[in-house]
């Protein structure tokens, strides 16, 4: 409860300092102070210190795993806006109202990490996509931004749709707003016997979210909107808005699934090898890396969707791990390329003369998404493939996986390619010694968890 | 402690060559190392018994940050520790660009194939079977030939889809095993179905079979041993072919023997079928390059066949061989290099009469091209002497037409030698002039060591005899 | 009335509001057949209160099921109207730099 | 047939036949009054489960705020033409079928779903949908997400300003 | 200096052959182990030495001819700068080490190692004038068709280390009896095939002719006295298996006289002078293979002796006519040398009369022994063996003529530096000469004197499991002496006809045609294994390399990145920027989703029948 609220406050404090406040630099300095705050809020909630304590009437529910979710939002939040404060100011002339919305998400988020039943589903996620709606739209002289927004908007208000014709369905099979179904009897044939209608509200249900987390063929709004919104906003909605989508999806369907017999895991199968080979496929021909993050955040999201296929320990883990080394690693990149004078993998090239440092670091990211070992991708990757095998076969599937998690190196060592072996003088912003300092400490962090995952575990596991 | 110190020696000062500046620094720095790891290996290669260690890494994953040295480890240790002190020698001359890096990225990679040869790890394993692989990619891609970005690339993607088909093989033998644990013991120990040994088997064969290479998996090599600056490639060569066929025994064979002991007629008609088709390509080469890397898939189908004849004799000769084909291919690198260097062409029939201007390297690459062709009293003669004898003793027709490599094998190795040392002298070459100290040393170093193991191998065969017999008798 | 006759209703509604996202070019005319969907929903959340609460009535006469049905359809409400400020503020945005809404011209980002 | 029934069947007949015509409408302005006509449809069905207050709710806020604006909009931007670029027949062809099978299998679904054959809906009595007991609940057991509402108004308050803000 | 040292080191060696000669004469065979070369569990080689009569035979062969032809050399090729010069001596005494350790070697493996080891000696030592590519050519050539022969040699030491697990001469021939008799045929044949390369037998003889690229006393010392003698060293070394396959004893047999009568008819028009020679040495080793193959093993290895004396002595006095005529070798151009080259030209003459095969020479008595052996196992044999006796009187005859009668043709330059060769060279012509007349008396049959062959008592010890085994039937005395009678008048007549013949050849260019052609291009066997080996080869190889290679494999590696590449561009027009599209896609996908939970079991069936895994 501690991180909804603070978070809530904070979109507020931070719409008065729009306000009271007439020096814009302030801003990035205030959120970062706000979200400092959020962090030891969510800290104390976690490790008992101190709780707002609500009757949330079962609506909420706040578990150890949760929490720990909220903290590597936080923290990945916090990092984003360290490193890209500057430019969230710099897309228009309210970065207040900019940083206020981000607040806002992050309460989307922190109600995704502990709802507990479909009514605070929906509004957390309509608390999540309403601002990024906007984020989106920031820049407006900008006709890919409007486009963008407006895709945006209206594919998802039509998702919306689609879950809540779901979630009326399910209402209509069960006469309650839960997400832990009484256990179904299980027919002779193996089949549990579930109302058809339920059964249908829960494709529904899992249609949109498969939209929410871009998972293919649902995955169509990704590119356009991530090409189109602002960079510094793409990032943002590309890390932890997704992956609280996929926190979002696995707490959901984490006992409903059971309702869906076999035909879940040959539609997950299905959704998963369609996003890993969209993903993946249509990122090798892209030139712009923009466009080719946007297409490797589906796959990526291939990937983490083998969290729901195992649906075990293993997978919440996995799940954590992926969210850190997936958002840090993406963090970091975007936060190169929004310095970066040419989007397009040609405006990379010498980037290790011109930039040693960022060419370093972005290499550590790019090495942490194509899953190397030593970098935290590995065990992110690794966490779910054992999941997968863990729940007992389904080998194919994850051979499949490693396939495309090969073409996915194709795409991410091509920009490695043109920072340090093409010839060129990549044109950067100006940068300053902080944002190296901060490039640093993210590819820091990288090899950390990449070497010691426990590092990260442990705080989930005492 | 000495597993750990072999490991961390070239880590670390694989990291620490990178602040250096210049060349000549980097060149000593890098030398000393690779010299301190080769005394190390030595200590090793010494000192009884097998070797362990043991230190806590991923608990929750029932990962242990484990090395054990036995023979065949001490003895691959060895052979890239004296790789390094080699390729590091005979390139001393060459001035790479950046050499800090360059040297620190080479230092790497001994580190990485030091720690595959160590690890008794299932995860750690793959972790250093990819830390071998990483600084290859980078070495190759800025310090290479002219079309290396691309080359470099299929090689790098070619052999990382293997290793992932490989984690996805740890993977599942790891969800099977008992105490839900990456040990060497644990995977040994593991019972699969024989349904589930053939896909074990067939995912670790084939990232195995791409490192090796085995035909057809072998294309990405000609290329990359083309396009590597040379000293990179003596690496390739001599020693990171070896991950394979040391995964191969240490892994697969104990793990999956219903499955091996299954496939075993499929693997050895690829091998045979790749060591007769590399040997007639190479016969058609003329680039040296070429012609080495066409060689030295040959040789590997050999070993790889002798491996999974599953004989005692067999295995002791792929010991044997391991341990010499990395000396043998290194050495007719040098000379590739050194011919490279000189005339700025690899192509064979650009050269000619080499011998008449520089009769010490002709007599050095003669030997070592003899070697290559496993004459007697050179160091391959046991090898294949045992290799073939347990290919003959699994199927004797495979040992017969495997055989006819032999003799294609001396038809490519002397038309190398007759186009490029003997006959006349031709407009690249009669300016020639021997090669310099640092490749003389080196070549000498190895030459001898062609002779001596060559007369008497027994210190290669008593090193690594505990393994061979622990394989055989787990059986 | 039959529960089903309810259901065949929101979806049919329903499944209009998806033909007209589908064949429509004018952003607001498509953001309307959104509309349209939502409160098809809203009737089926309603007439779904109104039958669990038929069945809670058989065994207890003073049931008040299906009262989160009718709320959930508030907070839909109160949704939809947030987004309608949102929605329509990106379209007006979108029409004053190319002055259409038409969607088939929103294709600057493809491939 | 009992009045319920009939009502019934008349509003539902409005309201499919309304929202056709919001389809099939050229003129914008003419697509939100028959648009307005579905939610007054709905707001009947409302009236006809005895949910009073969402009745009300529905035609103050949807058929009267929402349906302004956007009435509003359409006038802003002089979209009040019957010329409106249409799509090619072959792309509506292929999105009524799609919708159409999306309809099929769903109710095809409902009507294989055996525990909705029996059942019905309680019209014209029941009151849960009286205001008085839906605003007990809403501010005692639901007023965590009444509250949190409040957030996502905020935001959409913040996101039409940054958005519709002259610069 | 360096001959000193190369000739000087040869010599001790000879010298210590004499005493270990001594030593086994009077305290029989011996062996000496070293250490175990190889020593794995169920296979131990040890590095041993066995010293025993034949061996020890050999010993002084090669050591004694091995020194007289240093000493040759010296001379021969003082011209060469000296650091060709240490080097010609460097392989040379390389090439006796390996002889030596061949012949030493107490097993198959240490026995192999010499095997390879003359090989690449001899390698090296053809193409010794290293610039000039045909030489190189005839060298690689000759390797590599030893290496044909040493494959077999391989395979065949494999399969008695998987029958019998031992490589040792003593434990194998020990354990005879545990082969099968298929082992047995298999082994011998494989052992044959290696004798074929080393001993140049038909098919794999064609290497010996071009091997004369290399010096003369090469030649001399390797493709004439020693190294292709090998194959029958080692036959006579495994005499006893080959006793106990009959069927590879007639291989054996059939291969020898094959290559004997057509080794004969190529020489019998060549004009090489050491062309002859080579050819000469091929027919000559196929006597010895037909000696073993049926069965005259003391035969084989005395013919052995008496060819490496005469052969030697033929080779070294080639030399010194190609010394004299300043590295002319056709016999065209020579004639009349007789005067110039004295002692040349005697010794010369010796060694054709006891290669012919007159008696008392040497020759006689060796080649009488295995024909005789010959036609008790089958008298076809024996009268193609005297077909080829008759050639061989001829066509060294012809080119003891052309060199040595008749008139000079040469230019007058060459007539005008025609001088007899230094004391270095002519000593070992001399000594040979000597050696070439009174070698076979060792061997006298026994029609001539009761126990006088002293040779095949000597041997006696190593053939005896063979002797054993065969059932000896002796001719009568009588026939035997008609035999010996009508073939020595056979051959005389052939030389009276041949130096008549030939007496006053005068030079014509005509294009020869019909059998003589074909004598003259060797029967086109070398083209015909381009056509029908080694061209076939290089075309496979390069369609391996150029297409196979290019277009297959590594056309398959790329075709999936192209397939990826492809699939790319294609896969993103999916993308089409349009709404109406995307939301098209997500409803059908809805739709489709609900028919697979319609029909999951049936899908799951399907599935699980696909990837069995799943």
């Amino acid at each position: 409860m501690n991180a909804i609220i603070v978070s809530a406050l904070m979109g507020v404090v931070m719409m008065f300092s729009g306000i009271m406040i007439q020096h814009k630099s302030m801003m990035k300095h205030i959120a970062s102070g706000g979200l400092l705050l959020l962090l030891i809020a969510n800290l104390l909630q976690t490790y008992g210190g101190f709780e707002i304590k609500i009757d949330t009437h079962d609506l909420l529910h706040f578990d150890r795993f949760g929490n720990f979710f909220n903290t590597i939002a936080i923290i990945a939040t916090l990092i984003y806006v360290l490193l890209s404060g500057k430019d969230i100011e710099k897309t228009g002339v309210h970065p207040a109202e900019y940083f206020a919305l981000i607040f806002f998400v992050l309460c989307g988020v922190t109600i995704l990490s502990s709802f507990n039943g479909l009514l605070m589903l929906f509004l957390g996620i309509e608390i999540m996509s309403i601002p990024l709606y906007i984020l989106t739209g920031t820049d407006k002289r900008n006709l890919k931004s409007n486009e963008a927004a407006l895709k945006y908007f209206l594919m998802g208000s039509f998702s919306t749709g689609i879950m809540l014709m779901g979630i009326a369905l399910i209402y209509g099979g069960s006469g309650s707003f839960g997400i832990h179904p009484a256990i179904p009897e299980v027919s002779p044939a193996g089949m549990p016997k579930v109302s058809f209608i339920i059964v249908a509200g829960l494709i529904l249900l899992f249609v949109s979210m498969c939209f929410k987390v871009s998972a293919a063929p649902f995955h169509f709004w990704t590119p356009d909107v991530y090409d189109g919104a602002p960079s510094v906003f793409t990032s943002f909605m590309a890390t932890i808005v997704k992956a609280a989508g996929f926190f979002a999806f696995l707490r959901l369907f984490e006992s409903q699934s059971a309702l869906m017999g076999a035909s879940w895991k040959i539609l997950l199968s299905f959704v998963i090898i369609a996003t890993l080979l969209i993903g993946n496929i249509t990122a090798v021909f892209q030139q712009s890396v923009k466009r080719m993050l946007a297409y490797s955040s589906i796959a990526q999201a291939g990937f983490m969707l083998f969290a729901l296929y195992g649906g075990n320990d293993l997978s919440k883990e996995g799940i954590l791990l992926y969210t850190a080394a997936y958002s840090l690693a993406t963090i970091g990149i975007f936060a190169v390329l929004i310095k970066m004078k040419d989007y397009t993998l040609d405006g990379f090239n010498g980037l290790s003369k011109t930039q040693p440092v960022l060419a370093f670091t972005t290499t550590i990211c790019l090495l942490s998404l194509s899953g190397i070992p030593l970098t935290a991708g590995f065990f992110a990757k690794y966490y779910m493939l054992a999941s997968v095998l863990k729940a007992g076969g389904a080998v194919w599937l994850v051979l499949v996986a490693v396939l495309f998690a090969a073409v996915s190196v194709y795409y991410y060592f091509r920009v490695i390619q043109a920072m340090y072996f093409k010839e060129g003088t990549a044109d950067t912003e100006e940068i300053t010694s902080t944002f190296k300092a901060g490039m640093i400490f993210v590819a820091g962090l990288i090899v950390l968890i990449g070497v010691l995952p426990s590092v990260l575990l442990s705080y989930f596991y005492f | 402690m000495i597993p750990v110190l072999l490991i961390s020696i070239p880590l670390l000062s694989g990291l620490a060559a990178f602040l250096l500046k210049g060349s000549p620094a980097s060149k000593a720095f890098a030398l000393a190392s690779s010299l301190a790891t080769l005394a190390l290996a030595l200590v090793a290669v010494f000192s009884k018994g097998v070797l362990f260690y043991d230190a806590a890494w991923l608990p929750s994953l029932g990962s242990k940050f484990s090395l054990m040295q036995d023979g065949m480890s001490k003895m691959l240790c060895l052979l890239t520790a004296i790789s390094f002190v080699i390729v590091l020698l005979a390139t001393y001359k060459n001035d790479y660009q950046k050499s800090p890096a360059f040297y620190g990225l080479l230092l790497l990679t001994q580190a990485g194939l030091m720690g595959v040869f160590l690890s008794a790890d299932a995860l750690l394993f793959y972790f250093f079977w990819e830390l071998a692989l990483i600084p290859v990619y980078f070495l190759c891609s800025i310090w290479g030939g002219e079309k290396r970005i691309a080359v470099t690339f299929k090689f790098f993607i070619y052999t990382f889809i293997g290793s992932l088909l490989m984690l996805v093989g740890i993977l599942f033998v790891y969800s099977h095993t008992t105490d839900h644990s990456f040990a060497l013991q644990s995977f040994y120990e593991v019972k699969l179905y024989a349904k589930d040994q053939a896909i074990v088997f067939a995912l670790f064969f084939m990232a195995f079979a791409i490192k090796m290479p085995i035909f057809p998996f072998h294309t990405w090599q000609p290329d990359a041993y083309e396009q590597s600056p040379t000293a990179v490639t003596m690496i390739l060569s001599g020693v990171m072919v070896k991950m394979g066929l040391y995964a191969v025994i240490r892994w697969l064979i104990p793990m999956v023997p219903g499955a091996v002991h299954g496939h075993a007629n499929l693997v050895l008609v690829l091998c045979i079928i790749g060591m007769i088709y590399a040997s007639l390509i190479a016969i058609r080469q003329d680039d040296i390059k070429r012609l080495i890397a066409y060689s030295s898939i040959a040789h590997i189908g050999l070993m790889c066949a002798a491996i999974f004849v599953q004989n005692q004799i067999g295995l002791e000769g792929v010991m044997i061989q391991m341990f010499n084909h990395g000396i043998n291919v290194i050495g007719l690198w040098i000379i590739a290099d050194v011919i490279e260097q000189q005339f700025g062409t690899r192509k064979i029939s650009e050269l000619g009469g080499l011998a008449q201007k520089a009769p010490i390297m002709a007599v050095l690459l003669v030997l070592m091209a003899l070697a290559n062709i496993a004459l007697p009293l050179t160091n391959a003669f046991v090898g294949e002497f045992l290799m073939f004898n347990g290919l003959f003793q699994f199927n004797s027709w495979m040992a017969g037409i495997a055989g006819v490599s032999i003799i294609l094998a001396a038809v490519y190795t002397l038309n190398m030698i007759q186009k490029v040392f003997y006959g006349n002298t031709v407009e690249k070459t009669k300016d020639a002039v021997e090669i310099g100290f640092h490749a003389h040393l080196a070549m000498g170093i190895l030459v001898a060591m062609v002779l001596v193991f060559g007369l008497y191998p027994q210190p290669l065969i008593e090193l690594t005899k505990d393994t061979v017999n622990a394989i055989f008798v787990q059986r | 009335m039959p529960i089903q006759y309810y259901i065949y209703l929101c979806l049919t509604l329903f499944s209009i509001g998806i033909v007209g996202v589908l064949t429509r070019r004018n952003a607001i005319i498509v953001f309307m057949c959104i509309e349209l969907m939502l409160n098809a929903v809203n009737l089926l959340l309603v007439a779904f209160s109104k039958m669990h609460l038929a069945s809670a009535l058989t065994t207890d006469k003073m049931a008040t099921a299906g009262a989160d049905g009718q709320l959930f359809v508030f907070f839909i409400m109160v949704v939809a109207a947030a987004e309608v400020s949102v929605g329509l503020a990106i379209i007006v945005m979108l029409y004053r730099n190319t002055h259409s809404v038409d969607i088939n011209f929103l294709n600057r980002l493809k491939n | 047939m009992s009045t319920t029934q009939i009502l019934f069947f008349f509003l539902s007949a409005l309201a499919v036949l309304s929202a056709v015509m919001v389809l099939i409408s050229k003129n914008p302005v003419h697509s939100v009054l028959w648009l307005v006509a579905v939610f007054f449809a709905i707001s009947g069905h409302y009236i006809l489960l005895n949910a009073q207050f969402l009745a009300i709710v529905n035609m103050i806020v949807y058929a009267g705020a929402i349906m302004v604006l956007f009435l509003f909009v359409i006038m802003l931007m002089n979209l009040n033409t019957e010329n409106e670029p249409q799509k090619n027949l072959w792309m509506k062809l292929a999105g009524v079928i799609s919708g159409g099978c999306f309809l099929l299998v769903l109710i095809s679904l409902v009507r294989q779903s055996n525990d909705m054959t029996l059942k019905s809906a309680l019209t014209t009595t029941g009151d849960i949908g009286l205001i008085k007991n839906l605003g007990k609940l809403l501010f005692t057991e639901y007023v965590i997400p009444f509250e949190i509402t409040s957030v996502l108004f905020l935001s959409a308050m913040v996101g039409a300003i940054v958005i519709g803000k002259k610069e | 200096m360096i001959s000193i040292i190369g000739s000087g080191s040869i010599l001790a060696s000879f010298i210590v052959s004499v005493l270990v000669f001594l030593e086994v004469k009077s305290n029989g065979a011996s062996i000496v182990a070293l250490f175990n070369f190889i020593e794995v569990k169920g296979l131990v080689i040890p590095f041993a030495f066995q010293v025993d009569q034949l061996s020890v035979l050999f010993l002084l062969i090669i050591t004694g001819i091995g020194f007289l032809i240093h000493l040759y050399s010296t001379a021969y090729m003082h011209e060469e700068e000296s650091k060709h010069y240490a080097r010609y001596f460097a392989y040379l005494n390389l090439f006796v080490f390996s002889m030596l350790l061949l012949v030493l070697g107490a097993n198959y493996v240490i026995m192999f190692i010499g095997w390879e080891g003359v090989g690449l000696c001899s390698y090296l030592l053809i193409g010794y004038w290293f610039k000039n590519d045909h030489y190189n050519y005839a060298a690689k050539k000759a390797f590599v068709m030893n290496r044909i022969g040493d494959l077999g040699f391989l395979l065949a030491v494999f399969w008695l280390i998987f029958k019998l697990g031992t490589t040792n001469f003593g434990d194998v021939f020990a354990n005879v009896d545990k082969l099968s008799a298929f082992d047995i045929t298999a082994i011998t044949t494989l052992l044959f095939v290696g004798a074929m390369g080393k001993s140049a037998q038909i098919p794999l003889y064609t290497w010996l002719p071009d091997a004369m690229a290399g010096p003369t006393p090469v030649s001399a010392l390797i493709h004439a006295a020693t190294m292709v003698t090998a194959g029958i060293y080692m036959i006579a070394r495994s005499n006893l298996l080959y006793t106990m396959a009959p069927g590879t004893q007639t291989l054996v047999a059939v291969v020898g006289l094959a290559t004997a009568i057509f080794a004969a008819t190529i020489a019998l028009k060549q004009n090489d002078i050491k062309k002859v020679l080579a050819y000469s040495t091929v027919s000559q080793l196929g006597y010895m293979f037909l000696g073993l193959g049926v069965g005259a093993y003391t035969g084989a290895v005395f013919h052995v002796m008496t060819h490496a004396f005469f052969k030697a002595l033929l080779f070294l006095g080639a030399g010194s006519v190609i010394h004299a005529m300043h590295h002319e070798q056709d016999i065209r151009k020579m004639g009349g040398l007789k005067k110039q080259l004295p002692i040349t030209h005697i010794t010369f003459l010796l060694a054709c009369l006891a290669i012919a095969g007159i008696p008392p020479f040497s020759g006689f008595f060796s080649k009488d022994e295995i024909l005789m052996a010959a036609f008790a196992k089958n008298p076809i044999y024996y009268y193609v063996g005297l077909g080829g006796a008759l050639m061989t009187a001829f066509y060294m005859f012809r080119l003891y003529t052309l060199t040595f009668l008749g008139g000079f043709r040469g230019t007058h330059e060459q007539e005008h530096h025609l001088q007899e060769s230094p004391a270095a060279m002519t000593i070992p012509l001399i000594v040979l000469a000597i050696l070439s007349v009174v070698g076979g008396w060792i061997g006298i049959p026994e029609v001539f004197t009761k126990e006088a062959h002293s040779l095949a008592h000597f041997l006696a010890p190593i053939f005896a499991g063979s002797t054993q085994l065969t059932e000896h039937h002796h001719l009568e005395a009588s026939q035997e002496w008609i035999m010996m009678g009508v073939s020595t008048f056979l051959i005389v007549g052939v030389i009276v006809y041949t130096i008549v013949s030939y007496k006053k050849y005068q030079e014509t260019i005509t294009e020869n045609s019909g059998l003589t052609k074909l004598l003259e291009n060797k029967w086109y066997i070398d083209e015909l294994y381009d056509t029908i080996i080694v061209n076939p080869l290089h075309y496979i190889a390069g369609f391996f390399k150029n297409i196979f290679e290019k277009n297959g494999i590594d056309g398959a590696v790329n075709g999936v990145g192209k397939l990826v590449s492809y699939s790319s561009r294609q896969l993103r027009l999916l993308q089409s920027g349009q709404i109406g599209n995307y939301v098209m896609i997500m409803v059908l996908a809805i739709v489709v989703f609900v028919l697979v939970w319609f029909n999951d079991l049936t899908i799951m069936y399907y599935l699980n029948r696909l990837f069995k895994m799943a």
